[in-house]
């Protein structure tokens, strides 16, 4: 560790706060806008004003907004992100449930993505204008371009159904060997590399590109180095802050944006915790998800940002 | 020991042009061959060509390169590779664009062995911790350690070549090496790489624009010109009776004429600029107003119309720093700056518009400064849409005007700022700040990038005009030699304090500052002999100081 | 004499460097600078234009009727591309997506895409305070998640093709944002931009003159990508009942409606897909190859 | 043919309900859907349970009667105990059924609850029930989901402590539940299955797509055109459960076009009834006559004439309303198939010469804010335990689920005497005319009643039909084996 990191960081996590708080308020607003609210929705069909009103004073609703809004502030001041509005169960251990189900799913996903997405960037952009990185290229939109849920129903048609070699769902209960997990995460792992593969791959390549032209790497050429040795020993040192931004908004994804994996592999991640708290409009739990997107991005992004600074001498011997 | 070098019949092409055309030569072992030529004549791309190499864009369409008995062109890629910085060794233009800024010196040093396996990492090093001793660089044993943008661009021009060194080549290619260094700079290094290439015997390729510097270093000279061959001879020879006519141009234009202001003579001069007690730096600004990085310190500074004023210093002394300040780039962080008798605000947003187009700044990089995307067209004709209205057939009328006077061709008026070289661009930024009929040209190294003859041009239409229009300069350079050919007086300026002032009348009358003599003493004369003679001089002076 | 000496040495100084030509106002030249797999994906892209464009004039089935037929029917002389889960013409439904998918997701992209470059030129061009808040508020944005951002939308302003290309712009302008951003600052530190300070010249004109042409070519590249997204993204907000109502339906929603049919190998679910990936590739590549765009990078180095 | 085989014990099975969320409850009076109550009857019993004809039959009662459908008297099972050992006794009862009458337990069976003026442990094993007004359904309504019994006290549900054929292991609300045999079950040899894994998928496809993999034995909601693809793969099996469900075409009385009734027949004649059977259901459905009352009902009134597909009369009678330009019709997704159906309606509308401008809305927020509120929109209702109770709830002028806004006295006056009713056959002929007025008058059009459709692999046995809805009026658990 030295200064310029130490001071980064201070300042980021003092302008996490201030982001998470406006976050808060956004999510709080945007919640108290929505039409219906939470003993509406849990209600359905069956809500008549009188139970609507008993369940009302039963979550707590009754409350003025602001009021409530203060209330799971001060709670989250004090580390309780309190009680559920619909389930009247703490939140926290909703949360504590799944939270490291999805950050399980993300860091395997992460692990085979980010290898894959830079070894295919890297690769494009050594030889750049070739076949092989059009082909690359143009699968990579290929594959992004097709829907998700698509992806996904077609990998459980035919490797679960027809094959039957993975399970259609992902139990993470039942999860007791390392074989185990990974049956039942290829699918899922394979559908979400499917989306974020693409985007890491082309920004890898562009950053990989831009220091390709650059003059220093002609240099390295004139001393006689394979293009292997140009790309891995000089290129990429110099590529690695863009790179990590990259890999930190993709990443960012594996949170928050997996619902539909989640829903279709039954997998109990918090994105669908989420999901189903906005349907519920149960603020105390779309709001502490929403802080732990909001916490899982920024952390991303400032580890990218050190990254950047850590691969750059310039900034890490300032 | 060198090897020869044999070219025959060279030709490289980019796209339907030839960049060079049927280029013949040979150099001797362990002898010094200098390629000559403007900007954009082709000694760069020839230089490449000589390891098999062509830039992106470029293809070598033709003839062959021999280095001892290796025909370079017939090899395929893994023998370049084999040849390349072990064989022949390259010294980029540019040290500092050509070192990778992530990765420490020592690697990158070190790294030609490492690639061609020549020895171990610890013998290398070794190697290379002698070579910098060598070179005569500071602290030879802890620079390997740092990165390159914690070393002076001379220290890197000098460890590039003991990265070029370290694999024992046979032939070394030198490419400008010296251009971006001030004087005080350029002479160690010059120094240095001859020292070195004498000592191992080594077969070298000079490449230069600068006359002076090429008569000091080579044992014959080949002048190019628009990638084709004008004279081939020895030294001595084409320095005392050049054959061709270039080669006859090239050397008158590279004494200097005095070039003098008719109103410097006048009697009442009115006094256009004023800078009293400025102090100016980076970074953020404390409780006293004073910025972080301080960089200049109570400058002085009267420019009277019509007048030049050349402000030299070595690399880092703050010269651009002054003209950002008097720009209103920087804001000052204490003094200030009078125009025209009234007091100019810091900021550059609070300037009037009128204000802003009598000041003009001609920028240091003359790549950066010119807007990739715009046409030259259209660069030349912002700034006469924006001050003065015009439109039109007067518009284009004007910027044909403005070509010609930087002797510019028309036909660069459609291409983008990619499609010219180095000098063509300088000039360009020099018509920009023309085009706004200015009354003060801040002229940041506007011909360090030029050769002899187009430089020449250049200061004839900048005196041209001070004659004709009034306009006067700031002209900020580190070549002595220039400065005191076009400028009254002289601003000599280190780590950002003013150490003198000397008017023409007393150029050549002493005593002056030391840095100045010093300054003065370092600037390369066109014959042969004078860097040895400074060298003589220098021992001289080191024996006698030591008892 | 001196002066026409250096005059012809100026002229001759680059006679390498290739002319680069004004845009000469014929199409036919401009067209071969695509390339073979741009001019395909031009065909393509033309073709999914026309299809829009002129398709529901030109099918003879009207707009697909209902219930005359079975459901997920395979490919056959009287449907053409089989039928979807209510028995309606695919080829008909296809076509008519085509519009809302093109015309949606394309003035989402471009939407997204503008916005979110304006204001990364804002915040590049005016400075610390505009960057900052400008910066953290995008941030802001992005820790929300769309679902809700798009329930709100609903809510708010009711459902309608406009306020859904508006969504889809709001979702995707902190992607662009940040992307425009970092390019747009490494720009505004070079000296043509200062050049143009020191001339006095505003903000919009540095914005839009100086620095945007700039960061033309990477932010295309981003378009391509993000096209891929939007059109994604059709699909999932049509499922919230957001945007096009029924029975006109974009193609994202055609797959996710005949997603049964997936199993049966059938046509109603391939051919939406089909498209989508056919359309974006085809965008992609078109940006890709765009004339011009290569020899302006080849400039730059 | 199940019928014929003697059940097996053992065996592990897993279920796949519709829905998964934070939300899912083991509270009896919370339940919301599927899941819920497929989940409590596992753990649960109710005083007494519902047969395939909706029929009540004694449960935890071993007997109930009345003599004035007001007063009614149950007698429990003797030897009954929790999962916890207590044995059933009166006060639990009193307490299950009672505490629906609290505003703060936020039931949804407050408005069924509402009717009982008292309840009382009248001996060791007796408790009597005092209505406000005679009710002969009181067994039916007792027999429902939410009525089922928990522990004297309880408050914390999530223990799942009932009578239940199985014992709660584990539940995580939206994540699964796991449950045991229960050992000391008082039905004879029941439950046979030693453990039972229930998740909810929320994805029709995923859910159909698990159960072909295997990973699945038994799953709910299957949509009708996955069911050639269960069938079609060896080893699988659908099973159907026709009942009263149906979605409903609302043109409001009070506000909007429905306050023409000439636009309100129209566009009852406009509904193709057939085609929408046919292509919106797959056939599984039963053409339904802008009544209530289905078929698989005992007071479902075969004698009204049905109405059908008359573009005709539908001209006529729209021309008649004068009802010009576009008249916007809200769907969603969260009224099964109503989209379909408004695209359908859309269709012959248009031959018709009328304008109908779809809204789908999200599901999210549809009951709360669209259905009940647009004028002319979709709704959804659910199998009810009996007729009474769903002209209740949906046709009586006061009813809060009024949808069409439809007031008629003589309607009110009829249902208050059918309630009454023990006659059966008087009772019958009062319906009939109940429905009669509905078919005529309101703003409801029920073009179809669903049927519920399930998966299962073909080992799974013991599952028959309850019209409550799918998976055995969610009552599965108790009644299913694995063949060996
Ligand atoms: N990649 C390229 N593609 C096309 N033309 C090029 C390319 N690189 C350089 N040129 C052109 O080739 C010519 C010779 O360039 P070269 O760099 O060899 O000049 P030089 O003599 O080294 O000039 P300088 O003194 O400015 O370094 C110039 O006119 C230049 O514009
Ligand atoms: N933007 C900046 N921020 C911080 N320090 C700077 C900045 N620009 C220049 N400096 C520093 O200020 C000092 C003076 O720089 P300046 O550019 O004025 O030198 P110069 O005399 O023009 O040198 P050269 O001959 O190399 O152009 C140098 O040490 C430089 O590193
Ligand atoms: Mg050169
Ligand atoms: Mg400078
Ligand atoms: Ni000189």
């Amino acid at each position: 560790m030295n200064r310029v990191i130490l001071k980064l960081l201070g300042q980021r996590i003092a302008l996490a706060l201030l982001s998470l708080l406006a976050v808060s308020v956004v999510v709080f607003s945007i919640t108290a806008v929505l039409p219906g609210d939470a003993a509406q929705e849990q209600l359905g069909q069956d809500a008549t004003p009188e139970a609507v009103a008993a369940l009302r004073a039963q979550m707590g609703l009754n409350v003025p907004a602001p009021e409530r809004y203060a209330k799971w502030l001060f709670g989250m001041l004090k580390g309780d992100p309190g009680l559920s509005a619909t389930t009247q169960m703490p939140v926290a251990d909703l949360v504590a449930s799944r939270l490291p189900n999805s950050l399980l799913l993300a860091a395997v996903t992460a692990l085979f993505s980010v290898p894959i997405a830079l070894t295919l960037g890297i690769a494009s952009a050594v030889w750049r204008g070739s076949w092989f990185d059009r082909i690359a290229s143009t699968s990579a939109v290929a594959v992004v371009s097709v829907p998700e849920f698509l992806v996904a129903t077609l990998a459980v048609l035919v490797f679960a159904v027809k094959l039957r070699w993975l399970p259609a769902l992902s139990f993470v209960n039942d999860i007791e060997s390392l074989g185990q997990l990974l049956r039942a995460f290829a699918m899922p792992v394979l559908v979400l590399c499917c989306v974020i593969v693409a985007q890491m791959m082309r920004m890898t390549r562009a950053a990989v590109i831009d220091q390709l032209e650059a003059p220093y790497i002609e240099m390295v050429r004139l001393k006689g180095a394979s293009p292997m040795r140009m790309v891995l020993a000089h290129a990429l040192p110099n590529a690695v802050g863009p790179i990590a931004n990259a890999v930190a908004l993709s990443l960012s994804y594996l949170l928050g944006g997996v619902i539909i994996v989640e829903t279709i592999f039954n997998y109990p991640g918090i994105a669908k915790l989420m999901v189903d708290g906005v349907s519920q409009r149960d603020m105390p739990l779309v709001q502490t998800c929403a802080m732990i997107f909001c916490c899982a991005y920024l952390i991303l992004v400032t580890t990218a940002d050190i990254f950047g600074i850590l691969a750059n001498p310039r900034l890490r011997h300032r | 020991m060198g090897a020869s070098l044999t070219v025959q019949g060279l030709c490289i092409c980019a796209g339907t042009s030839t960049l060079v055309d049927n280029l013949s030569f040979s150099v001797q072992p362990g002898e010094v061959l200098a390629l000559i030529g403007e900007s954009g004549s082709g000694k760069t791309t020839t230089a490449l060509a000589l390891m098999g190499h062509a830039r992106d864009g470029c293809r070598i369409s033709g003839g062959s390169v021999r280095i001892g008995d290796t025909d370079v062109l017939a090899l395929d890629a893994r023998a370049q590779r084999a040849l390349r910085g072990r064989t022949v060794a390259y010294i980029a233009q540019s040290a500092a664009a050509s070192f990778n800024p992530s990765r420490t010196i020592m690697d990158q040093v070190v790294e030609p062995t490492v690639i061609h396996g020549l020895c171990k990492r610890a013998e290398a090093e070794a190697k290379a911790v002698q070579l910098f001793r060598e070179l005569a660089l500071p602290d030879p044993q802890g620079i390997g350690a740092r990165y390159p943008h914690q070393v002076s661009g001379g220290q890197l021009q000098r460890l590039m070549a003991a990265m070029a060194l370290i694999g024992d080549p046979d032939l070394v290619i030198l490419d400008e090496p010296t251009t971006a260094l001030d004087v005080t700079t350029q002479i160690e290094v010059l120094r240095a790489f001859r020292r070195v290439v004498r000592e191992r015997r080594a077969t070298a390729v000079y490449v230069s624009h600068d006359l002076a510097v090429v008569a000091q270093m080579a044992d014959h000279i080949l002048v190019l010109r628009n990638g084709g061959m004008r004279e081939l001879n020895a030294t001595a020879q084409i320095l005392a009776a050049p054959a061709d006519d270039y080669t006859k141009s090239l050397l008158a234009a590279a004494r200097p004429v005095v070039r003098t202001s008719a109103k410097a003579a006048n009697d009442d001069p009115e006094l256009l600029l004023e800078v009293r007690q400025l102090s100016a730096g980076y970074g953020p600004v404390d409780a006293q107003g004073r910025p972080a990085k301080p960089i200049l310190e109570n400058i002085d500074l009267k420019l009277y119309r019509g007048q030049a004023i050349g402000v030299i210093g070595e690399s880092g002394s703050g010269k651009t720093t002054l003209a950002r300040a008097v720009a209103g780039l920087l804001k000052p962080s204490h003094g200030c700056v009078l125009f025209h008798g009234r007091e100019l605000k810091p900021t550059l947003q609070q300037r009037e518009r009128d204000e802003l187009r009598r000041i003009q700044i001609v920028f240091q990089m003359a790549d950066t400064a010119l807007n990739p995307s715009q046409t030259i067209e259209r660069i030349l004709a912002r700034p006469l849409q924006f001050y003065k209205g015009l439109r039109g057939e007067p518009l284009r009328k004007r910027i044909r005007e403005l070509l010609d006077l930087v002797k510019l061709p028309q036909t660069v008026a459609g291409r983008l700022p990619g499609g010219l070289s180095g000098g063509q661009k300088q000039r360009v930024n020099l018509a920009r700040a023309l085009a706004a009929d200015p009354d003060l040209i801040l002229c940041d190294e506007v011909t360090s990038a030029l050769d002899t003859v187009v430089g020449a041009a250049v200061l004839d239409l900048m005196a041209e005009l001070r004659r004709e229009l009034g306009v006067s300069y700031l002209f900020i350079s580190h070549d002595l030699h220039t400065v005191r050919a076009v400028c009254d007086e002289i601003v000599v300026m280190q780590h950002g304090k003013k150490l003198a002032q000397v008017a023409r009348a007393d150029y050549d009358r002493g005593p002056h500052h030391p840095y100045y003599e010093l300054l003065a003493r370092s600037v390369p004369e066109l014959r042969c002999g004078w860097l040895d003679e400074m060298d003589r001089a220098a021992t001289a002076t080191a024996t006698i100081a030591t008892p | 004499m001196e002066t026409s000496t250096s005059s012809a040495v100026a002229n001759a100084a680059v006679p390498a460097v290739p002319v680069l030509q004004e845009r000469r106002g014929r199409l036919l030249p401009w067209l071969g600078g695509f390339g073979v797999s741009g001019l395909l994906g031009l065909a393509v892209l033309v073709f999914w234009l026309l299809a829009a464009l002129l398709g529901p004039w030109l099918l003879s089935h009207g707009t697909a009727a209902m219930g005359t037929s079975n459901v997920f029917e395979p490919i056959s002389a009287a449907h053409w591309l089989g039928t979807d889960y209510l028995g309606r013409d695919m080829l008909a439904l296809i076509i008519e997506g085509a519009r809302y998918t093109i015309g949606v997701a394309l003035l989402a992209t471009l939407l997204a895409s503008g916005t979110g470059t304006t204001l990364a030129l804002l915040a590049a061009a005016s400075g610390r305070w505009t960057d900052a808040v400008l910066s953290r508020g995008l941030d802001t944005l992005t820790a929300i998640p769309s679902k809700m951002f798009a329930l709100i939308m609903v809510a708010g302003f009711g459902s309608s093709v406009a306020m859904l290309v508006v969504t889809a712009a709001i979702i995707y302008v902190p992607g662009a944002y940040r992307m425009a951003r970092s390019l747009a600052v490494n720009i505004n530190a070079l000296d043509y931009v200062t050049v143009a300070r020191t001339r006095g010249e505003g903000t919009l004109y540095i914005m839009l003159r100086e620095i945007l042409p700039n960061i033309l070519g990477p932010m295309l590249a981003d378009l391509g990508l993000r096209f891929v997204y939007v059109v994604l993204l059709l699909a999932s907000l049509s499922f919230l009942g957001l945007g096009i109502q029924p029975p006109a339906a974009d193609w994202g929603s055609l797959v996710r409606e005949n997603i049964g049919a997936l199993a049966m190998g059938g046509a109603s679910v391939i051919v939406p897909a089909l498209a989508i990936a056919s359309l974006t590739i085809a965008v992609n590549l078109v940006i890709d190859n765009l004339p011009g765009r290569a020899a302006r990078e080849r400039g730059k180095l | 043919s199940a019928h014929a085989q003697t059940p097996r014990r053992g065996g592990r099975i897993r279920v796949a309900g519709a829905t998964a969320a934070a939300t899912d409850t083991l509270d009896p009076a919370k339940q919301s859907n599927q899941t819920d109550y497929s989940r409590c009857n596992m753990v649960y019993n109710g005083l007494t349970s519902l047969d395939g004809s909706l029929t009540p039959q004694p449960a935890l009662a071993e007997s109930f009667t009345t003599k004035d459908a007001k007063t009614w008297v149950f007698t429990l099972r003797k030897g009954v105990t929790f999962h916890d050992g207590k044995s059933l006794s009166p006060a639990d009862v009193v307490f299950s059924v009672m505490r629906h009458k609290d505003p703060a337990t936020a039931s949804k069976a407050k408005v069924l609850a509402d009717q009982i003026e008292s309840a009382k442990a009248t001996g060791a094993n007796e408790v009597t029930f005092v209505l406000t007004a005679p009710n002969a359904d009181l067994p039916v309504i007792l027999g429902t989901s939410h009525f089922q019994i928990v522990k004297e006290g309880t408050t914390d549900f999530n223990a799942g402590i009932g009578t239940g054929p199985y014992k709660l292991k584990e539940f995580k609300p939206g994540i699964r539940s796991l449950v045991v045999r229960n050992d000391a079950y008082w039905k004879p040899g029941k439950p046979y299955l030693d453990e039972i894994e229930f998740v909810g998928i929320g994805d029709e496809s995923a859910r159909v797509n698990a159960l072909l993999s295997g990973g699945m034995d038994l799953v709910g909601s299957v949509n009708p055109r996955s069911v050639d693809r269960v069938k079609g793969s060896p080893g699988f099996g659908i099973f159907v459960t026709q009942s009263g469900q149906y979605s409903d075409l609302v043109m409001r009385k009070d506000v909007g076009p429905g306050a023409n009734p000439d636009f309100v027949l129209g566009m009852k004649h406009l509904f193709d009834r057939e085609q929408m059977k046919k292509t919106i259901a797959l056939d599984y459905a039963v053409i339904g006559n802008d009544q209530p009352i289905d078929p698989t009902n005992r007071f479902h009134f075969a004698g009204l004439p049905q109405r059908a597909f008359d573009l005709d009369k539908a001209k006529f009678h729209l021309q008649k309303s004068g009802i010009t330009g576009k008249v916007p019709m809200v769907a969603s997704p969260a009224a099964l198939y109503s989209v379909e159906m408004s695209l359908l309606l859309q269709q012959t509308a248009q031959r018709a010469g009328l304008e109908l401008d779809i809204k789908r809305m999200p599901a999210d927020g549809y009951w709360s804010n669209h259905w009940l509120n647009s004028h002319v929109g979709f709704g959804n209702v659910n199998p009810r335990p009996s007729a009474d109770v769903l002209l209740t709830q949906f046709f009586q002028s006061g009813a809060a689920w009024n949808e069409s806004r439809w007031k008629s006295e003589k309607f009110d006056q009829l249902l208050l005497a059918s309630r009454a009713e023990t006659d059966l056959a008087k009772r019958k002929q009062m319906y009939a005319d109940m429905q009669t007025m509905i078919h005529q008058d309101a703003g409801i059009g029920i073009p179809l009643f669903l049927a519920s459709i399930d998966g299962h692999t073909s080992k799974l046995k013991g599952l028959s039909p309850i019209p409550l809805g799918g998976l055995m009026g969610y009552n599965f658990a108790e009644n299913v084996w694995l063949e060996a």
